[in-house]
Parts: C-alpha cells; sequence; structure tokens
C-alpha cells in the first residue's frame, strides 16, 4: 500500500529513506518543533521550492530539456493568484479563478514552447528560453496597471488562512493557533499531494519513455515513440506543475512581484536544487530543496557567528562578513558540482550498492 | 508486401539513392550488397522514414507510408536495426529491450500515454524483454549500462530491439559487423528461425559474402544509388558488376 | 563544390535593415545618426562578445561567468584610468592614449590571468557538460562579483573617457560621439585579429574537433588541453577589453556590469551561428541597429528588439547565420 | 627486436578491473594481430597502450622508452597512429578538415604530402570523392575509411588499429590489405584488432589471442593457421 | 516599564542591487541615534538596541523578515527600506501586527499614498516632493520642457507630479525609455524632434536611476541645438556625469555642503573622522529616521506602546541634518526643505558640485495628500 502511494520508486538506500523520513517530519511539525515565524516562512518555502523543483526535474532529469523558463510558470502561478485576490477580493473563489485562469495562460505558453524545442537544438532552446524568460519579466514590470509594476502586488486572501485569524485563544503546545498555521498545512498538504503524484508521473510508463528520449531522441522515434507528443505533455505538466508551485508561493506571501517569482535568480537556485538533490529523482527535489532553502536562509547569520569569531583577521573578517553570504552561496555552488556529481541521491544509492 | 517505387533521395547534386522501385515478398530474405556508399543505408533510412524522399513512394501491403514518421512507420509494422549502433547509452540492458517491447504494446501513442499507471505493475513487457534477451545470450549482462557493454554486444542489444518490436518488415544494416566470430552464430541463427515464419519480410544488408550466400533467397544490388542486379543470389554473384565493382576480383576503379 | 560558394545573404542583413529603416525615420540626418550611432554601437557590442564566440561558440562552454571579465576589465580601468588621471583628462590626444593603452592592456592582463585560474578551478572538472557548466560558472560569477565588491566595494564608479574622445563630431548633419569612433577602430582590428587566426591556421579546426572528440585529437598527438587553457585564457581577455570599451561607453561601472549584458551576448551569438567571428559581427551590428531604430521609431519594442530579431533570425536560419560549429 | 612491449599490464575503467596483466610484444617491422572474444580486453589494451586510460599496474614500451605513464598527445607524438573502435571522425568537419587535422606537419590543406595523397585517394576512392563534404554525412564503410587514411596520411612508425575492415565492402577490405602489406614492406609496424578471420590470415605475422583481460596465446601467425584445436580452444571456431 | 531595552529592528539592502544605498542608510541611521542620544544609546533609562537585517532588495525577505522582527525579536518598532517595491510589501505586516514601521528611505509616493496604513511614517521624501521642488527650481516663463525618464512606475510618477506642478513652462513632450537603456542616440534624436518650432529655452528634465549615464543625450546633438538638461540630485559617485554641465539647476533632497545647522555640522565632521569621506545622499535620511525614533520616545518618556508612539509622532517636528522637519497628521509624511542648486565646478572634487541657490521650504510646495483615512 504504501510502495503504491510511492508508485514503487523505493529510496534505495537506508540513508537516503531516513534522510526523507526526517524531511517529511520535520516539514510535518514544523511549527511544532520550530517555532518563530521565521522557521515557519523558512519552512513554507520549503514546501513551495519541493515542488517547483520537483516539476523542474520532470522536465530536466527525465525528459533533458533544458529550460529557462521554468520560473515563467512559477511566476505566472503567483501572478494569477495575486492579480485576482486583488481585482477580485478576498475569496475563495477568486483564489480558485486565478488559479484556474493561471493553469489555463501556462498550458497555452508551455505547449507552444514544447512544440518550439523540437524545432532548434538543445542549447539553443536554452538560450531562447532565458531570452524569452527575461522578457517575460519586463513585461510583467511593464504591464504596471495589472501586475503592479516593479513593485508587485500585496493582496489578501480569505480570512481563515490569514495571520490575524485565530481560530484558538489558547496556544496549542506553545504555538498561536491562527490563519498562518492553517496556510501552512494547507501549503503541506499540496506540496504532498503534488510530489506524490509527480512520483507516479515519473515511474509511469510514460515517464520510462522520457528518459529514454533524454538519452537517445532518434532511436526512441525509431522505436515508435511520437518524441514530439512525449515531449510536448512533459513540459505542459511540468509547467503546470511549476504554475501550481507559484500559487502555494503567493498564498503564503500575500505579496508577489517580479523579482519574488520571475527572477533569473531563482531560476538559477532551481537549477542548483536540482543538481544538488540529484537529477532524474523526484526524492533528489525534496532532498536538495530542503538542504538548500535552509542554507540560503540562515547563512547570513552563519556567516555573522564566523565574522565575530574571525574578528581579528580583518581581511578573513572581510571576506567572512554576512554583506558577502553570497560570496559563499557562490563557492557552494562550485563545490556541489565537484562533490555531487551526481547529486546526493545518486551519491547515496552508489553507496548503498557497495 | 513492402514495395518502392521510384525511391529518389538528392543530398544537393548528389543522388544517394536513385529511382529504386523493388517489391519484397513476405517469407523471402531479401539480401542488399553493394559498394560502401553505394546507397543501401539511405535506402533503409527512406524506407523507415528517418529521411524524407525527394521522389517516390513507400508502401506497406498497399497502404502507403510515405508521409508517415518514422514512428508512425514503426506501428505500421517496419523495424528496424542500425549499422552505427544506436542504443539508450545509460539505461541498462534490460531497460533498452523493455523499452522496445513496450512501444508495441502498452504506452504507445496509439493506446493513450499511459502516464497514471506504475511501469513495474507492467510484468508481461519485463518477461517478455527477459526471454528477448535470453534468446541472444544478454541474460547475465541485463543491469550492466549499456556503455559499458563491450561493442559485439552492443551490436547484439542492436538486434534484440529490433526483435521486441515484433514487425512485419524486419530490416538488418549489417548485423554482424565487428562481432567476433564465435558470437555472430547467434545472430545468424536468429534470422535463421525468423525465415521460418513464411509471413515476414526480411531485409539484410550484409558485406560478408558467405554470410549473404548461406542466408539469401534473393540479392538485389545496389551502386551509385541505382538498383543495377536483382535475383537468385548464385546468378547475381557471378555477375560482372558484383564480381568488379564490389568483390573487386578484377580490379576496377571502384565507386 | 556545391555549398562551398561564399555565403552572402546574411552579409545583405545589415544594409536592408538600414535601407528598410530610412523611409520610416523621416529625416536623412536622424536616419545617418542613428545608423552610424548603431553601427558604432554594435561594434562595441561585437567587442565584448568577442570572447564569448571563442568560450562559448567554439570551445562550447556556456559560460555563464564570462560578465566577470568583462566587470574586472572595467574596475581595473577605473583603477588605471583614476591613476593616471593627469594624462586622460589633458586635452591631448597623445596623452590620452598613453593613458588609456596601458588601462587597455592591463585590464588585458588582469582578466586573462583571472581567466586562468577560471579554466583550471571552474571550467576543466566540467567540460562537455552544459548543464554543470551552466551551475558551476554561475557561481564562479557570484563569487567574481562579491570579490569586486570587497576590493572596489559596492557602489557605483565613475569611467569617464579621455578627454579627447569625449564629445561629438557632426558630419552630414549627424551628431557622432568621438567615442564611438574609437571604438569602432578598436572592433576592427578584434575583428581582424580573430577573423585571421581562426582562418589563417588550424586553432579553430582543432578546437572545434576538440568539443566533438577530445580523446581523438589527443590521439592525433595534439595537447589540446593547453589549447583549451589558451583560448580561453584569450576569450577572458577579450572581455576584459570589452568591459573597458563598455564601462567607458556607460561611463560608470557597477559590479553587476558584466551579469547585465549576459543575454544580450548569448543573443549575439546565436544570431552569428555557433563559433563565427563574422556572424557574431554581423549579430551585433544588426543589434546595435535594430536598438536604435526601434528606440526611435518604437520606443516600447526597443525592451523586446533582440529578442525579435533573434527568433527572426532563427525562424530563416535555426543555427544562426554562420554556423561554424554544428551543435 | 619489439618495437612496443606491454608486460603485466593492469587496467582499470572506473571500480572494474578490466585488464588483469596483460604481456603483448609487438615486433618491430610486422604486423601484429590482437584477436579474441567479445569483451576480451582488446580495445582496452589499445587505449591503455594510447594513454586513453592509464595502466595500474605494468609496464608500457615503446622503443627503448617507458610510455606507460605519458598523456595520450606524448604517446601520439612518439609518431603513432591510433584508429579507435568507434572510428574517432570528426563529423562536423569536412572530410579535408579531418585529414589536416591528422597531417600534424602541414598548417594548410596546401601543404600536405600530395603523392601520399594521391595514393590515399587510389585506396580509398570515396575520401577523394567526398573531400569537401562534413565526414558526418558519409556512409558507415565511408567514414572507416576515412579513419584509416587519417592514421595514414603521414608517415608513422607504428599504427594501432581497432577492426578497420567492418563494415567495409569485401573490394575496399581487399585495397586495405594491399595497402597494409605495402606499408609494412616500407618499414611500419602495426598492431591490429581484428574479427574478420580472412584479414587476419592474409596479413599477420604474429598472433596473439586474448580472453577475460589476459593473452593466453602468443606466437607466429603461420602457426596458429595450422593449429585448428589451438583455435577452436581459444577463439570458439576454427579459422 | 524602564530598564527593559527598546528594541528597534533596521531592515534595509546590506546586499542585493542597492547595497551601496542601504549601507549609507544603516551609517546614517547609527550616527543619528548618537547623536540624538548624546551618545548614551538609552532614552530614560532604557537602552536601545538596534537589530540590522539585510533584505537583499527582496519585497518577499523584507516582508518575512519584518515579521519575524516583530514577532520573533520582538521589535517595538522597525525602521526600513532601501527598496520602494520592498518596502511597500511591508507596509500590511505593520498593519497585522500593530506596530509602528518608519519607512526611509524608499520613495514611492503609494507608501503615504493609497497603500498606507496609520502604522507607518516616513522620513524620506516622497516622489512627489521630489519632483514638485524640482518643479520649482525649472519653472521659468518662456521654458518648454522634455521630460526624459525610465519607463517604469518610478519614472513615471515622478514625471506626472513635475507635470501637475509646473505653472509656466511648457511640457513639449515626455520620453519613457527601458530602465536598461545604455544606448540614448534614439532618445535624442526623437527629443530633437519634439523641440521642432519651439522657441525660448529648452529643457531636458531627466529622472533617472542606474548605471548609465542619461546626461549623454546632451552630446548627441542637443547641446549644439542650444537645448540644456537640468534634472535631481543624486549620490555622490552619480554627481560626476553632472561635472561636464556647470550651470545646471535642479533640486537635490541632500548633499552634505548645503544646510547649514548644528545637526549636519556635527554629521559631516563625524562621518569625515569615521570614514574619511563626507556622508551622502542616503546618510542624511538613515539619521533623520533615528532622531525622529528618539524625540518621539523622548516624548512619550521612553514609552514604546504603538498608539502612544503614534499620537506623539502625528504633527511632530525633529531635528535633522536638513534642519527641521514635520510628520504631517494626516498622511505620516515627512515635510522638509529641498535644496535648489546650481552646478560649480570644482577642481577639489571629482563632482560637479550642486550649489545653493535657493532653500525650498516645505511650504513653497503643495504636496498633495494622497491616502484615504
Ligand atoms: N545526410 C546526408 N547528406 C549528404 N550525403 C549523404 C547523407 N547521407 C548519406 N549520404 C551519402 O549518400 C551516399 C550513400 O550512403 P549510404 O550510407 O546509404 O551508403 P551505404 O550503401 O549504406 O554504405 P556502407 O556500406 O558504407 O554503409 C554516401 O555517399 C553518403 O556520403
Ligand atoms: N566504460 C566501461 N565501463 C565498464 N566496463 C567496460 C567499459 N568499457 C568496457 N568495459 C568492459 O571491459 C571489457 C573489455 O571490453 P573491450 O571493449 O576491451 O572488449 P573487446 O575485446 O574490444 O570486445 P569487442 O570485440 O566486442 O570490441 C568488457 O567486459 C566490457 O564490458
Ligand atoms: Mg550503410
Ligand atoms: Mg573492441
Amino acid at each position: 500500500m504504501l510502495k503504491r502511494l510511492f508508485s514503487h520508486d523505493s529510496p534505495r538506500s537506508h540513508l537516503l529513506a531516513m534522510l526523507l523520513i526526517t524531511v517529511v517530519l520535520g516539514l510535518a511539525f514544523a511549527p511544532f518543533i520550530f517555532p518563530g515565524v521565521k522557521a515557519l516562512s523558512v519552512a513554507a518555502k520549503v514546501l513551495v521550492f519541493i515542488v517547483l523543483v520537483a516539476s523542474f526535474d520532470l522536465l530536466l532529469g527525465y525528459t533533458g530539456i533544458v529550460s529557462f523558463a521554468h520560473t515563467m510558470f512559477f511566476g505566472i502561478g503567483a501572478y494569477g493568484i495575486a492579480i485576482s485576490a486583488t481585482r477580485l477580493g478576498a475569496g475563495w473563489g477568486a483564489m480558485l479563478v486565478g488559479l484556474g485562469g493561471a493553469l489555463v495562460v501556462s498550458l497555452v505558453l508551455s505547449f507552444a514552447i514544447g512544440l518550439f524545442s523540437l524545432r532548434v537544438r538543445a542549447i539553443f532552446f536554452a538560450m531562447i528560453t532565458l531570452a524569452v524568460a527575461s522578457a517575460f519579466q519586463t513585461l510583467a514590470s511593464q504591464l504596471s496597471d495589472i501586475t503592479g509594476g516593479e513593485d508587485g502586488l500585496t493582496f489578501k486572501l480569505p480570512e481563515l488562512i490569514s495571520p490575524s485569524f485565530e481560530f484558538s485563544d489558547e496556544p496549542f503546545l506553545g504555538v498561536s493557533l491562527d490563519g498562518r498555521l492553517l496556510c501552512y498545512y494547507l501549503l503541506f498538504v499540496a506540496a504532498v499531494v503534488l510530489v506524490l503524484a509527480l512520483l507516479r508521473i515519473v515511474n509511469s510508463p510514460f515517464g520510462r519513455v522520457l528518459q529514454a528520449i533524454r538519452e537517445n531522441e532518434f532511436r526512441a522515434e525509431a522505436i515508435g515513440y511520437r518524441v514530439v507528443v512525449y515531449r510536448t505533455t512533459a513540459a505542459v505538466l511540468s509547467a503546470l506543475f511549476a504554475t501550481l508551485a507559484g500559487a502555494m508561493l503567493a498564498i503564503w506571501l500575500r505579496y508577489n512581484g517580479p523579482d519574488t517569482s520571475l527572477s533569473f535568480e531563482i531560476m538559477v537556485d532551481v537549477l542548483l536544487i536540482v543538481v544538488i538533490g540529484g537529477m532524474g529523482s523526484i526524492y533528489g527535489a525534496v532532498i536538495g530543496a530542503t538542504l538548500f532553502v535552509i542554507a540560503q536562509s540562515y547563512l547570513q547569520d552563519l556567516l555573522k557567528l564566523a565574522n565575530s569569531a574571525a574578528s581579528d583577521l580583518p581581511w578573513l573578517s572581510a571576506l567572512l562578513s554576512p554583506d558577502r553570504w553570497l560570496l559563499w552561496l557562490g563557492v557552494l555552488f562550485v563545490l556541489s558540482v565537484y562533490y555531487f556529481p551526481t547529486g546526493i541521491v545518486g551519491r547515496l544509492r552508489t553507496r548503498a550498492l557497495r | 508486401m513492402l514495395e518502392t517505387k521510384d525511391l529518389t533521395i538528392r543530398f544537393g547534386g548528389h543522388v544517394a539513392v536513385n529511382g529504386v522501385s523493388c517489391a519484397f515478398a513476405p517469407g523471402t530474405l531479401t539480401a542488399i550488397v553493394g559498394p560502401n556508399g553505394a546507397g543501401k543505408t539511405t535506402y533503409f533510412n527512406l524506407i523507415s522514414g528517418q529521411l524524407k524522399a525527394s521522389a517516390g513512394t513507400v508502401s506497406l501491403d498497399g497502404k502507403s507510408l510515405s508521409g508517415m514518421s518514422p514512428s508512425a512507420r514503426t506501428h505500421a509494422g517496419l523495424g528496424r536495426a542500425f549499422q552505427l549502433t544506436n542504443l539508450f547509452p545509460n539505461l541498462t540492458v534490460l531497460e533498452n529491450v523493455r523499452l522496445a517491447v513496450q512501444a508495441t504494446r502498452a504506452g504507445a501513442h496509439r493506446h493513450g500515454l499511459n502516464l497514471w499507471s506504475i511501469w513495474s505493475d507492467h510484468k508481461a513487457l519485463i518477461r517478455r524483454a527477459d526471454q528477448l534477451l535470453a534468446q541472444i545470450n544478454l541474460k547475465s549482462k541485463e543491469y550492466a549500462t549499456v556503455a559499458s557493454l563491450p561493442h559485439g554486444d552492443q551490436r547484439k542489444l542492436e538486434v534484440a530491439l529490433l526483435m521486441a518490436l515484433e514487425p512485419k518488415v524486419f530490416m538488418f544494416d549489417e548485423p554482424t559487423a565487428g562481432m567476433n566470430a564465435a558470437e555472430a552464430p547467434v545472430i545468424l541463427d536468429l534470422i535463421r528461425q525468423l525465415k521460418k515464419d513464411k509471413s515476414k519480410t526480411i531485409l539484410l544488408v550484409e558485406h560478408k559474402m558467405d554470410v549473404v550466400r548461406e542466408l539469401a533467397d534473393r540479392i538485389i544490388v545496389l551502386h551509385n544509388g541505382a538498383l543495377v542486379a536483382d535475383g537468385d543470389p548464385a546468378e547475381v554473384i557471378a555477375s560482372p558488376v558484383v564480381q568488379e565493382a564490389y568483390l573487386g576480383v578484377a580490379p576496377k576503379e571502384a565507386a | 563544390m556545391k555549398g562551398m560558394d561564399f555565403d552572402w545573404k546574411p552579409l545583405l542583413l545589415v544594409p536592408v535593415l538600414a535601407l528598410i529603416a530610412l523611409p520610416l525615420t523621416g529625416s536623412f540626418s536622424t536616419w545617418l545618426t542613428l545608423t552610424i550611432a548603431g553601427l558604432a554601437m554594435g561594434m562595441i557590442i561585437f567587442i565584448i562578445a568577442s570572447g564569448l564566440t571563442l568560450v562559448f561558440g567554439l570551445m562550447d562552454v556556456l559560460n555563464f561567468g564570462h560578465g566577470v571579465f568583462i566587470a574586472l576589465g572595467a574596475y581595473m580601468a577605473t583603477t588605471v584610468l583614476g591613476g593616471l588621471s593627469d594624462w586622460s583628462t589633458a586635452d591631448a590626444l597623445g596623452r590620452n592614449l598613453m593613458a588609456l593603452a596601458p588601462a587597455l592592456v592591463i585590464a588585458m592582463v588582469a582578466a586573462g590571468a583571472l581567466g586562468l585560474l577560471f579554466e583550471r578551478f571552474i571550467v576543466r572538472p566540467v567540460y562537455g557538460q552544459h548543464l554543470k557548466q551552466i551551475l558551476i560558472t554561475m557561481g564562479g560569477m557570484i563569487i567574481g562579483e562579491e570579490l569586486i565588491k570587497v576590493i572596489w566595494g559596492p557602489a557605483q564608479l565613475p569611467l569617464l573617457p579621455p578627454t579627447a574622445m569625449a564629445g561629438t563630431v557632426f558630419w552630414l548633419g549627424a551628431a557622432i560621439e568621438k567615442y564611438r569612433l574609437f571604438a569602432v577602430a578598436i572592433g576592427l582590428v578584434v575583428f581582424g585579429g580573430m577573423a585571421w587566426t581562426l582562418s589563417r591556421t588550424k586553432v579553430g579546426l582543432l578546437i572545434r574537433a576538440g568539443v566533438q572528440d577530445r580523446e581523438m585529437v589527443e590521439s592525433l598527438g595534439y595537447r589540446i588541453r593547453r589549447l583549451f587553457i589558451g583560448i580561453f585564457v584569450v576569450g577572458s581577455a577579450l572581455a576584459g577589453l570589452g568591459g573597458v570599451m563598455w564601462g567607458l561607453f556607460q561611463q560608470s561601472v557597477v559590479p553587476q556590469i558584466g551579469a547585465q549584458v549576459n543575454v544580450l551576448l548569448f543573443i549575439v551569438i546565436i544570431i552569428g551561428g555557433l563559433g563565427s567571428t563574422g556572424g557574431a559581427l554581423i549579430g551585433a551590428l544588426l543589434v546595435g541597429l535594430m536598438a536604435n531604430y526601434s528606440g526611435f521609431l518604437l520606443p516600447k519594442l526597443a525592451l523586446f528588439s533582440n529578442i525579435l530579431l533573434m527568433v527572426g533570425i532563427l525562424l530563416w536560419r535555426p543555427q544562426g547565420v554562420y554556423p561554424v560549429a554544428n551543435r | 627486436m619489439n618495437l612496443l612491449e606491454l608486460s603485466g599490464v593492469h587496467t582499470h575503467i572506473g571500480a572494474y578491473h578490466i585488464l588483469h596483466g596483460v604481456d603483448l610484444a609487438v615486433p618491430k617491422g610486422q604486423l601484429t594481430m590482437l584477436l579474441g572474444r567479445n569483451g576480451a580486453g582488446k580495445t582496452t589494451t589499445l587505449r591503455t597502450i594510447m594513454g586513453l586510460w592509464h595502466a595500474s599496474q605494468g609496464r608500457v614500451r615503446f622503443g627503448d622508452k617507458e610510455i606507460t605513464a605519458l598523456q595520450t598527445p606524448q604517446i601520439a607524438g612518439l609518431n603513432i597512429a591510433y584508429v579507435p573502435e568507434n572510428m574517432g571522425i570528426f563529423a562536423d568537419l569536412t572530410v579535408k578538415e579531418n585529414m589536416l587535422l591528422a597531417a600534424r606537419a602541414a598548417k594548410n590543406a596546401s601543404q600536405m604530402d600530395d603523392a601520399r595523397l594521391k595514393w590515399i585517394f587510389k585506396l580509398f576512392p570515396a575520401v577523394e570523392k567526398f573531400w569537401n563534404h562534413p565526414a558526418g554525412k558519409l556512409s558507415g564503410g565511408q567514414k572507416q575509411m576515412l579513419a584509416v587514411s587519417r592514421a595514414i596520411v603521414e608517415p608513422r612508425e607504428l599504427l594501432i588499429i581497432d577492426e578497420p575492415s567492418k563494415g567495409l565492402a569485401p573490394a575496399i577490405i581487399n585495397n586495405m590489405i594491399d595497402a597494409f602489406d605495402e606499408l609494412k614492406r616500407s618499414g611500419v609496424t602495426i598492431l591490429l584488432v581484428e574479427q574478420n578471420i580472412n584479414f587476419a590470415q592474409r596479413l599477420g605475422d604474429t598472433v596473439a589471442v586474448m580472453d577475460n583481460g589476459r593473452v593466453v596465446h602468443s606466437g607466429s601467425m603461420t602457426a596458429f593457421s595450422a593449429d585448428a584445436q589451438l583455435q577452436q580452444s581459444l577463439l570458439g571456431l576454427a579459422l | 516599564q524602564s530598564g527593559k531595552d527598546i528594541r528597534i529592528a533596521h531592515i534595509y539592502s546590506n546586499t542585493g542591487p542597492l547595497e551601496a544605498y542601504g549601507k549609507q542608510t544603516a551609517i546614517g541611521f547609527n550616527l543619528g541615534l548618537e547623536y540624538a542620544t548624546e551618545g548614551t544609546m538609552t532614552v530614560n533609562g532604557r537602552k536601545i538596541v538596534v537589530m540590522e537585517k539585510d533584505d537583499q532588495g527582496k519585497p518577499d525577505v523584507a516582508k518575512s523578515l519584518l515579521a519575524a522582527a516583530y514577532s520573533d525579536d520582538k521589535a517595538d518598532l522597525a525602521v526600513g527600506t532601501s527598496s520602494s517595491g520592498a518596502a511597500l510589501a511591508m507596509l500590511p505586516v505593520a498593519e497585522e501586527y500593530k506596530k509602528l514601521l518608519v519607512v526611509e528611505p524608499a520613495v514611492a509616493d503609494s507608501i503615504t499614498g493609497d497603500k498606507w496604513n496609520k502604522y507607518v511614517f516616513r522620513t524620506s521624501r516622497n516622489s512627489s516632493q521630489d519632483a514638485i521642488s524640482n518643479a520649482v527650481a525649472q519653472d521659468k516663463d518662456g521654458t518648454s520642457i522634455v521630460l526624459l525618464a525610465q519607463d517604469n512606475a518610478f519614472g513615471r510618477d515622478g514625471m506626472t507630479a513635475f507635470k501637475e506642478s509646473l505653472k509656466k513652462a511648457k511640457v513639449v513632450g515626455e520620453e519613457y525609455l527601458p530602465p536598461a537603456t545604455t544606448d540614448f542616440t534614439a532618445a535624442a534624436q526623437r527629443i530633437l524632434d519634439k523641440f521642432k518650432g519651439t522657441a525660448g529655452r529648452k529643457v531636458v528634465y531627466i529622472v533617472w536611476a542606474g548605471a548609465a549615464n542619461p546626461f549623454k543625450v546632451s552630446d548627441l546633438g542637443l547641446k549644439s541645438s542650444g537645448i540644456e538638461i537640468a534634472g535631481g540630485g543624486n549620490i555622490l559617485p552619480a554627481l560626476v556625469n553632472y561635472k561636464p554641465f556647470p550651470g545646471m539647476e535642479g533640486s537635490i533632497y541632500y548633499y552634505f555642503g548645503i544646510p547649514k545647522n548644528p545637526v549636519n555640522e556635527w554629521l559631516v565632521s563625524n562621518h569625515y573622522k569615521k570614514y574619511k569621506a563626507p556622508p551622502d545622499f542616503f546618510t542624511a535620511g538613515g539619521f533623520a529616521a533615528a532622531t525622529a525614533i528618539v524625540t518621539a520616545l523622548k516624548k512619550t518618556g521612553g514609552d514604546t506602546t504603538t498608539n502612544k508612539l503614534i499620537s506623539t509622532m502625528e504633527g511632530m517636528s525633529f531635528e535633522t541634518p536638513k534642519g527641521k522637519m514635520t510628520f504631517r497628521k494626516e498622511d505620516h509624511q515627512a515635510m522638509q526643505s529641498m535644496y535648489h542648486f546650481k552646478i560649480k565646478v570644482d577642481p577639489a572634487f571629482a563632482w560637479g558640485v550642486p550649489e545653493l541657490v535657493h532653500e525650498i521650504k516645505p511650504e513653497e510646495m503643495n504636496i498633495p495628500i494622497r491616502n484615504k483615512r
């Protein structure tokens, strides 16, 4: 039963299984284990990124399409919620309308892009998506009447999932029972369902064909698979999941702007997470997103400690200054490519084979 | 019945296949011979749809295949193994074959994309793939990745993929090239078995004359893209065009 | 042999675009100003892109960190020109050049040296692996940018062209910045040097072969490793040169100066076709002209003009105008 | 005298131990055939000689120089030509450019040795016919011809060739046999991996048979040809 | 109450594209606290503790940092931030937590306009103040003006306010360029076209933020056609681009050499002492935010109850390096002087030195009230 839930894709490494269980339990009880607004925000961001990265892995790791336009769909999802909430007010209906609209837009766009991906070579396609994504970001900041321009949109959501809503005056286990908590669990459930769905898709016969296409498109066509259909379907599915991740982000932040959901930075983070976690494995997305988001969120705090420890070495403390946290993020990029060529999942699985 | 009519393709000014009309009946093995660059592989490419003909048509059992994509032609019953090994290098041997089995059954586009079942539930596909591997002596390597196989084993796998498709027409492009003399018989045996099934059409490109002599029911000769001889093996091999241009018996400039 | 004839069609793109713009702009002097400015701008873009045609076009390294060399070049120039401000602000071309020449040389040397390190520690482990190249070079880029902030500070620094290159000359009623003329001269030198080297030596062939099958090139007896290092260093040095030129054009530098042009450079190279110096030049000129014409006719469109240009070209020639490397 | 000598060579590919102590001698001026079943380790041996994989144990000697630890370009620079199993054609480059790269002494096409080119064109007409075509568009056999042509475009002391005859029409194979004969007469040493028995018998001076990562037999070709039982036990068939 | 620390969260762009601005604000803020508490860092026996937070210039980060500051760090009030987008995203958080937020140095009008809530005060100038003071500096009879700005909210809003407050001069055209523009040739040509047929003084008024130097339009045929350029003040590195334009007029928010008052003297001399450089544009803003807060705390006797602070601060005046500022009761915007300047070239400075022509007092500017209470 449990095996079916995970689509018979067992972690194939005890350590990996343990890690996964830790992550899932950690996220499930995050509000109680890690109190505080910041910790909860980090946990929520982890959830969003797990879905986003897993959806990207469907495209990159399984189908072998390098696209920089994935954040575009993430952004569409976020703007869908943001715009509808701004225009139609803070109701559940508005949210649904926004989500539905965003999904339709993503569907159409990703369909077009998916078809286009067959026309040009892989590198060119990657570069074109890079350009398209940056154009889309420009467009979002230009259409300020709709999108709020560079300033973005701040909006309200239904009372039930807003921080001001308290459904019990008594804190439970030291945690105040408010709308923020409900919102977190809404995201949690969504993330679990979406990840399981993705797991199912990549472990279906369809998913196997995607891998074949990644390996040798020409031969896949020759043995009878219509590459166009498979690729386009994968592109569309991945875009739709990214849209849902975007909606999750907007619901949590109750804010959206071009930098928040459309920036190239996010795209690069997603790429890195896929690689750190391990390409071609949904579990990689889960582990990678968790580690990366936590590292990114607490790197500055960590550097503050390191910096004060190194305060008598001026040049070192200049490098360890929290202002230079990006420097260390860059180092993390480089090191992870050096030391995790097959990602954490790949590493753990080879270890388990020994 | 597989049939080509006036099949022609030009690359720039170069005519690689030049108005080849030929029919291949079920139950016969036709060997296609000719010098290097004669257009044999290109002819295959035109039949199986990897290349679009400049002129002429291909039909199978009276149904035109022209304009169909390679995958559609595969579903129509054409199966093809490649001259230069062309597999899924980072997947396992078993997975390679299983994918080919799947292409003809569940998950093929005719039956929908099949994205909501779990692949390991399709036990029959895996059993069939296993069976095929046993037939070509690769069962012991089923979990090795293809990239780590020696060249000869990759050639065998190439043939296994073709067998998995269970087509009506089998097209072999030098199936034993680079294969050890002790291993080649495994492939040749397979082909012999296929010949017994009288409903199958078999096309074989091969440079080894002893193999051709033994297996072929009929030989056609391509030279500079054109069909220059067609008929009974012994006769064709004895014909001057084959002796000179191909076997180089009376040394004269080839190609 | 057919197909060996020179393919002249893409060469016509530039004049054709200019001619189409002529009736639209209305006045001849406006058109001339825009055209000359656009061509000169194209030359500047070509200079910054030239290094990337080697690194990305020929060597197939998706270097997202190329901007670091551009930024380093520009910042070195602020330091050198700052130190030689007497000469660069003197009202004499000779002394201006005496200040500018060391700035250009030092910028190129510094960028080249950084390129050497970059190749060794960032790029070497990931030849042939695009995805990892993207990530690791992004990492290198972030590190480089942050180090620049550590050394030069995060704030924008002014970088003014020497006195003799400031200001405008007039010709047939068109206003032409002097600096652009200087840039055209440098651009032609870079173009000539690259085109000559690649067509007269085996270097270009070896790199293209090395990208496809490195082992085979080594088996033929060539030390492809060294060659790759060399080309990477040259590419980086050219980026350093481009950085100086771009910084002087903008008249200021920020640490993100390189990152800001990244997408533009990739667009230029894609339009030109991978590995082609001539193609990159045409791509750069088209981008420069398009930006000026559309900026004049429809400023809103200027935002997207590059992308439209790229899509248009790719619909016509899916591999860019003069693909050399076939990937 | 042996031009090339391997003694006790072990090679690992990643975690796999492929060669288990190969001893192989290639006498100067002769043609040595390396035979063996699929997967015996022939290709691996050649790659180890070329430094494409490095021996973890044992020694490789060329002339009086130990080359075990040298890098591939250095080894090739000792005047060795290598034709890999997959032919190593640069598909994007034209036939001419492929040949030019193999001609190390020539800076451009006009500096290639004309007489030698003529000889090659006669052996392999397709090389001349498709001189300015992208090599990737050649037929399988034409690619094989190009690969061999590259190896002989300049005089080399040692030729190492992995299955040159696969995919070639009989006429061309005959040409190639003649060519190797001619090269041999001009003093070139050749190490050949071959599955084509006919080819092996007509050309080989010495023979080495590999199995399971070891050389299990070596000796003269004439003796080997004569001993059907030995053939049967080593190769699983008689020549 | 007394004895407990007063906890202030200061959120600014310590990294990201606005890093340079953020750093100035932080320095100014800390100097301001030092000045206003006379170096004691206490008010009424309560120690002031500043928690500095880096929003990286990102609205989503700013937003969660503020929430965490109010809730996890128990901040009594907060100050921030550099980017307008980030500041706008922070506003609702202040309302949710019912705690004070002093906005500095974000300029978007909507912060004290339609996005405003009663917990928001702003010490920095808003776009209208910028635009209107510049209009005052340019507004002369017989002048024709073309506007040149970036095509974004910052550029367009600034220009709208500018246009609205011109009385005498005439706007003959508007040019909005992509924010990333680096080549201004096309714009220069369009501007030339717009001036066709106009007589009298011709001015291009420029609002621009970013690396490229828009003043280059002058060289591209404008100067030779007798067209002047004008623009508001900026940070010192940007003032370098003003050097080739001696005599250019505009209005500036702050330049260390302009205001003559004891606070500014203290700031300039202490800043020189500590950093070997004059204070810049945003240093003054950070300083003002600090004096505003300390002044209010002194008035409440160190009481940090939000409502108490709000009622104290509404209409409150406080001393800053720019002289006296007053929080307007209606929208909590600090009313302040701006400086009409004229550029002078002084070889001692790398930049064009803005010399004071006239201090534009708050009374001279009719800054609209745009919020709804
Ligand atoms: N895509 C292509 N573009 C240009 N020429 C091509 C292309 N494909 C094949 N050719 C040419 O067409 C001719 C026929 O090639 P083909 O591969 O069919 O030969 P073949 O008979 O299979 O030879 P071999 O026995 O060597 O495999 C060759 O001369 C080849 O160079
Ligand atoms: N990259 C690799 N990774 C792991 N194992 C490999 C790899 N390449 C080769 N092998 C293994 O090494 C052994 C020897 O292979 P090799 O290619 O040398 O054989 P060969 O004698 O050349 O065979 P053939 O005649 O089929 O070309 C084989 O068992 C093969 O599976
Ligand atoms: Mg063929
Ligand atoms: Mg082999």
